[in-house]
């Protein structure tokens, strides 16, 4: 069993939350050039063609970056 | 009513990383109608105000409670729909106005948000019993470029 | 049982498309906890593998059938159960082994892949009542370097 872990993990150390991050820079430098290209927003699925990664990347990226500052937040804090 | 492409049914527990989770739902049931961040960005927006006044209105912030979100997918548009159990709304009417709040340090915003950035919202709720918002977003299919 | 810092549970349609619902949900369970990339991308294996048994095996591809996933989380671990009301499994045991599968076009290493990526992995089955894949993942709390 463990052999499947050891052929499949590259064992980076990197954490998710570094991740990310990058990603999501990526993602808004993606949608800037997109746009300008398309003369308007792309969508996600253009988005992740362009770079490569699934929507679901996208979509998690995108939110865990997400810096606490809506109204609900400062409640909780 | 129409039959849904695709249903799906959240309950979690009235703590605030849970917001995020709702959102992350939402948005990635959002990209699978391929929209675009800013669509995405408004839909997480209703949804969280949603989420959030049921956690601190409906709940008070008791984490015990539960939350309960469903997702309805249409050709033409999403249902969102987020109830509790808690405190209900004695007067719904008055708390849509703008800038209304029971809580002193709030902005009273949540309802006027929701209802700019969803095509339709909807409010149930009975004192002691709790709550239920649903909100509309059609979807635009837009001219492939 | 000590009680859950949080809990969350979701019923879906048992359709391709979600498969990645589930797993976005989990990789933003599992950034809350600030996994490894690995850590994340195996887990988030292990739960596309019980999903897509629920929905291909345990459902035969019936999109109106629902799934369930209950996802716990406790300071020291996560527990992730798959649970669908469909066929069910006659003999688990032999299901288990690798490149078992009643399907000639499909590698039977699901299981294997769930047991080697998470700590735990447990299968309650009945036949025409259906199945419940237990999995824990232990949550190791290392160094920040
Ligand atoms: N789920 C709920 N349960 C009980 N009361 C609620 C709920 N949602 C909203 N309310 C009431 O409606 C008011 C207005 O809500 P909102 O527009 O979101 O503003 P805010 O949350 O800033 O007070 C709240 O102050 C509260 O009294
Ligand atoms: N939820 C389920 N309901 C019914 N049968 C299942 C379920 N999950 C797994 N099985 C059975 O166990 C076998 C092995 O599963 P798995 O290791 O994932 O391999 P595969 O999916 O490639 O067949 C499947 O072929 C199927 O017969
Ligand atoms: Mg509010
Ligand atoms: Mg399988």
């Amino acid at each position: 069993m463990g052999e499947i872990r050891r052929f499949m993990r590259d064992d980076s150390p990197v954490k998710v939350s570094r991740s990310y991050k990058e990603l999501a820079v990526r993602i808004y430098r993606c949608k800037e050039s997109l746009t300008n290209k398309l003369g308007r927003e792309p969508t996600i699925g253009e988005l992740a063609e362009e770079l490569a990664v699934s929507k679901e990347e996208i979509v998690t990226s995108l939110e865990a970056i997400q810096v606490p500052s809506s109204i609900h937040e400062t409640v909780f804090q | 009513m129409e039959k849904p492409k695709n249903s799906v049914l959240i309950q979690f527990k009235s703590i605030p990383e849970n917001v995020s989770l709702a959102r992350v739902l939402v948005a990635s049931i959002g990209a699978q109608f391929d929209l675009t961040i800013s669509e995405l960005d408004e839909l997480k927006v209703a949804v969280s105000e949603a989420v959030s006044n049921a956690m601190i209105h409906g709940y008070l912030n008791d984490p015990d409670k539960n939350v309960e979100m469903e997702i309805l997918c249409f050709d033409e548009k999403l249902i969102i729909r987020v109830t509790d159990y808690g405190v209900g709304i004695a007067d719904v009417q008055l708390a849509l106005q703008p800038s209304y709040s029971t809580e002193d340090d709030r902005m009273g915003l949540g309802f006027v948000f929701i209802q700019s950035f969803m095509d339709k919202m909807d409010v149930k709720s009975k004192l002691n019993q709790g709550t239920t918002v649903t909100m509309v977003k059609n979807l635009v299919h837009q001219q492939e470029s």
